[in-house]
């Protein structure tokens, strides 16, 4: 395999920014919560690769403990969701914003 | 040894916590117990450390205990630290011991009052504090102990605060006691910059041998003297202490006599490495100590309160008391501090127990003919008066002759010291036994007001007769040498005081013992004379105490009226000061600072409610905002 | 990678899928004459000799049917849904050995499409990648008894799932490989893991019934209850896919046990590799009838315990092969360690 | 052939990841994160890291994306309601943010990694195998993971608490 590893960065790259522009756009939190994934695991394959070219297994380690950060991140994210949703009645950010008033 | 003098403060605390959290879970009889066994706790650990220490040799007589680091700051590492030493020992003792046996009393004299747990944590938060106070190493520590003391003054003297006239007495206190302490903390400032600790030891040891001018040592010192003035209640500052007996009877006998007010007298005792080097400070010492024996006896004469009467006597014998430390006869200043408190102690606790049997008649001219009434009482009283009058063979005498002779001894200028010191125990003497006569001799006059007394019940008694005992014996351990003792108490004393240049065992041995003999003849004359005077005005002829009053006229309108001295004070200094206040309050508190403080929060709330639109809410602008920053970053690591 | 592994690489594929298609044919009619056997009744007989060609009139019936979709649905994903199911179910097979090695003209195949050094996980993703069809599938449907079904099955299948892999971890550590070679080699050089961990063989049985969402778990399409489940609303061949995946689940669940728990396709007391191409139709031939067992087992079991509740369900998975499947590990763990 | 697959993965893991943020309906959305997901795994086994790329489709297509159907099932989250114009009119900055950082993002990469490792490295060929993984797990980093362990169970008890109806 050929592929530089600049291509495959600026690749994670731009899939980090698909995941920024969910995140500041969406209003949904569901979506803003699935655009975080996308940044995260943006950064995984930055660190696959690197580790790929690097000949070093640690990025895979790395990338194996943000798995794990990432589950439990969701268990509890969307534990938040659902009871705010169970007291707001919506799950529209622009919206939840208790914190305002 | 050491290990076990943090108990000594420990049980107090204790006591303080439990009666003061856990109250309302106990009853009157446990809580008063509970604070009872918690001063014994400290007592008896005293008295084992005090027995300990006699066995050793007179140099070895220290233990010195560090808790942990109070105020780790830079340099000041403030530590809280216990030192007991022959002196902290004496004090320590006369702390616990009298606080014990008026612990004991309480029980029976605050029965049935409402208050009487937080009565009884704050008496134990007093010893804890007034314990801090005589074992502390340094002088943040006893400065701690000294401020807690007053706190405790404060909380007692107004304990019925409800009473409004009390609650000012309180307050009273609490005020002049600050502008003594004021001093003080400007001390402790001067010594800290001076000699880079506070510690009391240290400070000894470098003060004798340091290239410092005399008029450094001088001005601490007198700064010292004036936090003793105010928490000792000398002149000038010793107003609050007449209308401090607004508190309980037992709170009187405690804080207002035997202990806290002496606090004063120990810091000079405690210090006096640093007072040695400053004969003016010395000098200004003695001359007002002499001065408010002499003027708190005068007033005491007119007074017909008891607790009054008895007030300007505490006064009086502080005075002889700063007399004998101004002259450098520390150890008998200190000496004096024990058997009054003794004495003073058992004066107080009698004078309660004549409160209590008359149900809380104070005056005089209500009082008399009580000695069938109130038997123990009246003995236990005779006694007292009888030491504090200085009879023979009674505390009393030893202590206040050793201060005469001092006072005598200290060099040929100062004679007049002595002469003064004589007379005012003549008038000691007379209105000592005038207070004794009218309340036990003469007319009932509570018949007439339909009172029934009742000697008090004997968990208050057993602790006069106890004080008695102590009055009487108190004073073998300090027989001077011309009536053929060896002042053991001196002696005990002696490795931790200063040796001041003119008193000294060279000094004293000069002048022969016949004369010391002499001079103790002539005060036992004035004293007796004294006494006689009181029974012939008092006891033979009633109506010759009217027409004295009469004939003295401008005299006793004088001394009946305290000299007028809270009338000049609050003229000269109250009433410009409240004009002072009024004026700062009108002009610059409201134009300049309220002006001041509203215009920048007129300008922050302007300033805030623009910035405020940044907190919209809004997740996505805070995320926006942590984009902001990685750009930020980004262009950093570009042009980077 | 040459033309000949090319070649020996696709035919493999091509003869996997027709074998599963053909034995889905097989069970079912299996299911309906052995159903039939069990209640006293004869079943279909008369499509073909002893009804053969029955479940292949009812394939032919299926792609003829009118194709309905109900005007309520989401039309992507309802159309998405069966092929979600049906993909992961297919390729699953893909990592079981199904014989030894070949020897064919100087080279070696592997009777196996795909030999990859991650087989046990990759059927485990695999598996976890199915639940979709499932929820989508009911989620899609717009109507309230396939949306239960699909939770329903999609939370039977997270549960059971830990169950299952609890119980392989156990034969993990024991063969010290993840490839189904090493496990079958090792069971082979020793003993099958069935006699060694039973409790494991328990639970991975009992996990397996739940995952293929077949009786007694069947509760995801529970027809007294829900109807037909999760695909109450599709008919014709969009439903055949839904069949035909269960069956594909059945056999791959089956092959996935043999090779775990019965050596493969291991035959007791003869050496495979020693006999030359006589070996290889050997282990075929034993790996297919133990196969067939599992498959017999599987209508064996629906006509003879009742269908569980879904608390039961639950609890059974969480409290009770949960802890089974870890009281394994640690008996395994101590056991090792005791011998090393 | 692995070249062009690899390209082939990304540009379909792109257009997914833009799907899944563009389109207004969550259930698209999650079916294209699982997608996306699927893809990124692929070319995680092209870059020879088979661990992890099982773990992607395991954990992260397997699980919590389940998870993600679950709440939007549960919550029954109806498709964005459109909005008039194309960017609500208080978020255009957003776009201009997220153009700079991607812009300067490519450009910091074009300027320092380009001269970098063009080629993977000859001697790390299967060096993502589970056994390599695990190595590396259980030994240099073996506190780490005993502590997303740890992690694990905080956020279990946590979602549980958060989740039930009454406390």
């Amino acid at each position: 395999m050929v592929v530089p590893l600049y291509h495959i960065l600026a690749f994670a790259g731009l899939l980090f920014t698909i995941g920024v522009v969910g995140v500041l756009f969406r209003r949904n939190a569901i979506i803003v919560f699935m655009s975080v994934e996308i940044m995260l695991n943006a950064v995984n394959l930055a660190f696959v690769a690197f580790s790929r070219y690097h000949g070093n297994v640690n990025g895979q380690v790395f990338v194996f403990f943000i798995m794990t950060l990432a589950a439990a991140e969701v268990a509890v994210g969307l534990a938040i969701i659902v009871s705010l949703f169970r007291n707001l009645r919506t799950s529209d950010i622009s919206e939840i914003r208790l914190m305002k008033h | 040894m050491a290990e076990t003098l943090y108990l000594i403060t420990l049980f107090p605390l204790l006591g303080f916590l439990i009666n003061g959290l856990a109250g309302r879970w106990l009853s009157e009889k446990q809580s008063g117990y509970i604070a009872s066994l918690a001063v014994l706790g400290s007592f008896l650990v005293s008295a084992q450390l005090l027995l300990a220490f006699l066995a050793l040799p007179a140099e070895e007589r220290l233990l010195t205990q560090t808790l942990f680091s109070w105020i780790p700051v830079g340099d000041l590492n403030i530590q809280v630290g216990y030192r007991f030493d022959p002196l902290s020992a004496v004090m320590a003792l006369v702390v616990s011991g009298v606080g014990l046996l008026i612990h004991i009393y309480s029980i029976g004299y605050m029965q049935g009052d409402p208050g009487v747990r937080r009565y009884f944590s704050f008496l134990n938060l007093f010893t804890f504090m007034m314990l801090n106070l005589v074992l502390a190493d340094n002088l943040v520590l006893m400065f701690l102990g000294w401020e807690g003391v007053g706190l405790c003054s404060y909380l007692l003297i107004g304990f019925w605060f409800e009473d409004e006239a009390k609650a000012r007495a309180g307050m009273k206190a609490f005020i002049v006691n600050r502008i003594g302490d004021a001093g003080f903390i400007v001390a402790l400032i001067l010594l800290y910059h001076q000699f880079g600790t506070l510690s009391i030891s240290e400070i000894a040891q470098a003060a004798p041998g340091a290239q410092i001018g005399r008029g450094f040592f001088t001005a601490t010192t007198l700064l010292m003297f004036l936090g003793a003035v105010g928490k000792s209640a000398q002149i000038p500052l010793y107003v609050w202490l007449p209308d401090a007996m607004a508190g309980p009877t037992p709170v009187s006998a405690l804080i207002h006599a035997a202990t806290m007010v002496t606090a004063g007298v120990y810091l000079i005792a405690r210090n006096s490495v640093l007072f040695s080097l400053a004969p003016a400070t010395m000098s200004i010492v003695a001359v007002i100590g002499i001065i408010t024996a002499f003027f708190a006896a005068t007033i005491a004469i007119t007074q017909n309160d008891i607790k009054k009467v008895l007030a300007y006597s505490t006064i009086s014998q502080l005075g002889y008391m700063f007399t004998a430390v101004g002259v450098g006869a520390f150890s008998a200043g200190i000496f004096h501090l024990m058997t009054h408190a003794f004495f003073k102690g058992l004066l107080f606790l009698g004078a309660g127990s004549v409160i209590h049997g008359l149900k809380g008649e104070q005056d005089l001219r209500s009082m008399g003919g009580l000695k069938e009434q109130l038997p123990t009482t009246h003995w236990t009283m005779l006694v007292g008066v009888m030491a504090i009058a200085g009879i023979p063979g009674l505390s009393g005498f030893f202590s206040k002759d050793e201060i005469l002779w001092a006072a005598f001894s200290r060099h040929e200028g100062f004679s007049w010291l002595w002469l003064a010191g004589i007379v005012t125990a003549g008038i000691t003497a007379f209105y000592m036994f005038r207070l004794f006569f009218r309340t036990f001799y003469g007319k009932a006059a509570w018949q007439e007001a339909g009172y029934q007394p009742h000697e008090s019940p004997s968990v208050m008694t057993i602790p006069l007769v106890l004080l008695a005992f102590l009055s009487i014996l108190g004073g073998y351990v300090g027989i001077p040498a011309a009536l053929g003792g060896v002042n053991q108490f001196h002696h005990f004393l002696e490795p931790v005081l200063a040796v001041y240049p003119g008193v000294g065992a060279a000094a004293v041995q000069h002048p022969s013992q016949g004369l010391e003999l002499l001079l103790m003849g002539v005060s036992t004359v004035v004293v007796l004379g004294g006494i006689y005077y009181a029974y012939r005005v008092y006891v033979q002829q009633p109506t010759l105490a009217d027409d004295l009053a009469q004939r003295m006229g401008l005299l006793h309108r004088l001394s009946f009226n305290k000299y007028f001295v809270d009338e000049a004070y609050h003229l000269l200094i109250v009433r410009p000061f409240q004009a002072l206040a009024e004026g700062l309050w009108k002009w610059f508190d409201i134009q300049v600072v309220d002006g001041a403080v509203n215009g920048s929060g007129h300008a922050i709330a302007r300033i805030s409610g623009a910035i405020r639109r940044i907190q919209s809410g809004l997740i996505q602008h805070y995320a926006s905002i942590i984009l902001l920053g990685v750009i930020f970053i980004l262009i950093y690591l570009y042009i980077d | 990678m040459d033309t000949f592994d090319l070649l020996a690489t696709i035919i493999k594929v091509v003869i996997v899928f027709v074998t599963i298609l053909v034995t889905i044919i097989i069970l079912g009619l299996a299911e309906r004459r052995v159903s039939g056997f069990m209640q006293y009744r004869l079943g279909p007989n008369r499509v073909g000799p002893w009804g053969l060609l029955q479940t292949v009139a009812d394939g032919i019936k299926f792609l003829f049917k009118e194709d309905i979709i109900p005007d309520n649905v989401n039309r992507p994903i309802y159309l998405l849904a069966p092929v979600i199911t049906m993909i992961p179910a297919f390729m699953t097979f893909a990592v079981i050995p199904f014989g030894v090695p070949l020897e064919i003209a100087g080279h070696t195949v592997k009777l196996q499409v795909a030999d990859i050094n991650i087989g046990l996980l990759y059927i485990l993703a695999l598996t976890s990648v199915g639940v979709y069809g499932l929820v989508l599938a009911g989620w899609s449907a717009g109507s309230k008894y396939p949306l239960l079904g699909g939770l329903r099955s999609s939370a039977q299948l997270i549960s059971y799932e830990l169950a299952m892999g609890l119980a392989i971890v156990g034969v993990i550590m024991v063969s010290g490989g993840l490839t189904f070679n090493e496990i079958i080699t090792h069971q082979q050089a020793t003993s099958w893991n069935f006699w060694k961990q039973p409790l494991a063989a328990l639970v991975f049985l009992v996990a397996m019934f739940a995952e293929t969402n077949r009786l007694p778990f069947d509760l995801t399409e529970a027809e007294q209850e829900l109807v037909g489940g999760y695909h109450t609303e599709y008919s014709s061949f969009k439903f055949l896919m839904f069949y035909m995946s269960e069956y594909a689940n059945v056999i791959t669940a089956s092959g996935f046990m043999v090779c775990l728990f019965f050596g493969g396709w291991d035959m007791p007391f003869i050496d495979e590799k020693a006999l030359g191409h006589w070996g290889v139709v050997l282990s075929v031939l034993a790996f297919v009838s133990k196969v067939g067992f599992f498959l017999f087992l599987y209508i064996w079991v629906r006509w003879t315990f009742p269908r569980f509740r879904y608390d039961q369900l639950m609890r059974l998975g969480w409290k009770v092969l949960l802890p089974l499947g870890l009281v394994n590990i640690f008996a395994v763990g101590l056991w090792m360690a005791l011998r090393a | 052939m692995t070249t062009i697959l690899f390209y082939l993965f990304s540009a379909l893991l792109l257009g997914a990841a833009l799907f899944v943020v563009l389109n207004r309906n969550p259930i698209y959305s999650v079916v294209g994160l699982v997608f996306a997901f699927m893809n990124l795994a692929a070319m995680y086994f092209l870059l020879e890291a088979y661990f992890i790329g099982v773990l992607q489709v395991l954990v992260y297509a397997g699980a919590i994306m389940v998870l993600f159907l679950f709440v939007v099932m549960l919550l029954n989250v109806q498709p964005d309601r459109p909005h008039p114009g194309l960017i609500h009119p208080d978020r255009w900055w957003f776009g201009i943010m997220a153009l700079i950082f991607v812009s300067l993002f490519l450009l910091l990469i074009g300027q320092g990694v380009r001269a970098l490792l063009t080629s993977p490295a000859e001697d790390a060929a299967g060096m993502g195998s589970v056994a390599d993984v695990g190595e590396a797990l259980f030994t240099s980093f073996l506190l780490p993971f005993e502590i997303a362990s740890l992690l694990l169970t905080v956020a279990l008890i946590g979602t549980v608490f958060l989740a039930k109806k009454k406390v």
